[in-house]
């Protein structure tokens, strides 16, 4: 098993995900995922597409950084994280996180633990074209509380 | 001294650009006198300075105002991260 | 979208889980999930295969009041928790809990959570066949502890 | 007044039976007093009396000791639960 990051244009299968990390190993007893959707509606406005710019080359070693952070952490046995870029449209996948480990406690609290480090420290950035025209999205408040309990 | 500089997001449009190599004068050392040195230039350019929470990495990692500088380095300033 | 609870022998594909779940929705922007698998070892005995064991028609209702509390406590929009019974083998999916909301944090909490009470609440037994022979599972009292700090 | 009583996993096991139909003697109105009723069997029953951490449900939901019963009712016995 292994611990990796993608960034893609590409939407993502989670099954196909999850069975790739896997393979065959049989010490795995519980999987954590997660994955983020671009909602039709954002702060009361109808969002139409959505773009996702990032920084390439810092993208994928800030999110190796987080993940190794996260093997420091917790006991997993492996992880893989796909974020998607350019122009999404409602009901979307954006981004996933998988997190595979012995017992669920690890497994549950690294993912939560990479999602909310991507939040806050890997550089993407959302911009919506809504009815009104186009908007970047700005960051919440409660992202970087989220970040900030990990200390 | 030059040093790679590159902007993104709602940044990169304000500015009209998306980078752009920068030679140092002598005295400015840090992230945080980069940022001053650019944000001097007026116009659009002080929103550098006027950005409230600005972040800034070097070489691809993120990096604190107080962050020195070497020949090649690559900086990039942007708006704090919204992806997930 | 919907709440519901499905006791069976048959595997589960969870990418098809998710998708069926969410349907047409368009406010979903966080999914979570958990799946627990057969490990091939237990207490440092291989395990050939396991038994699932459950008290038909009190599994239903015990996993639909878990579910019940957990909209309860947070806002989600919707989950989905399959169970199987039956002789599984190591590398087997057990269990899947999905959890879809507006925001990664409900999400999270009411995953893990629904999980939670589903080790301490939900009337499943394990009977693992090892090469010493048939045992019965031990009920972990991590499992007890993780289900009291919800309290 | 007439109950069911089931055994599950390894209490099924050790009894050999799935479960039974039991009339109740005047007095034994809880989950308690069925489980001593049915311990005083003797041999292997006395599992019910022994097991510490022995679960209950009436009707399919968890019950207490205290709990009491009424004619009808489905109670069933069985060890901590290890399913997910």
């Amino acid at each position: 098993m292994s611990f990796s990051a993608c960034v893609q244009e590409a939407d993502f299968d989670i099954g196909a995900e999850i069975d790739t990390l896997l393979g065959e190993r049989g010490d795995v007893g519980a999987v954590a995922t997660f994955s983020g959707l671009v909602r039709d509606m954002n702060d009361g406005s109808g969002v139409h597409a959505m773009t996702l710019e990032h920084y390439p080359g810092m993208t994928e070693a800030a999110l190796t950084d987080i993940i190794d952070q996260a093997r420091a952490r917790w006991q997993i046995m492996g992880a893989r994280v796909v974020h998607r870029v350019g122009q999404l449209r409602p009901r979307d996948r954006i981004v996933l996180v998988i997190v595979a480990g012995a017992h669920r406690g690890e497994a549950f609290a690294a993912c939560e633990f990479i999602m909310d480090f991507l939040k806050t420290r890997a550089p993407f950035w959302k911009r919506e074209d809504t009815p009104d025209g186009s908007r970047w999205v700005d960051a919440r408040e409660s992202d970087d509380s989220a970040a900030q309990r990990w200390k | 001294m030059n040093i790679k500089v590159l902007y993104f997001a709602a940044l990169r449009e304000a500015l009209g650009t998306p980078g752009e190599t920068l030679a140092l004068p002598p005295g400015c050392t840090t992230l945080a006198d980069v940022r001053a040195l650019i944000a001097a230039r007026g116009g659009d350019w002080e929103k550098l300075a006027q950005m409230k929470n600005l972040r800034a990495a070097i070489n691809q990692r993120m990096a604190e105002p107080s962050s020195t500088l070497a020949d090649g380095d690559e900086v990039a300033f942007f708006p704090p991260v919204t992806g997930g």
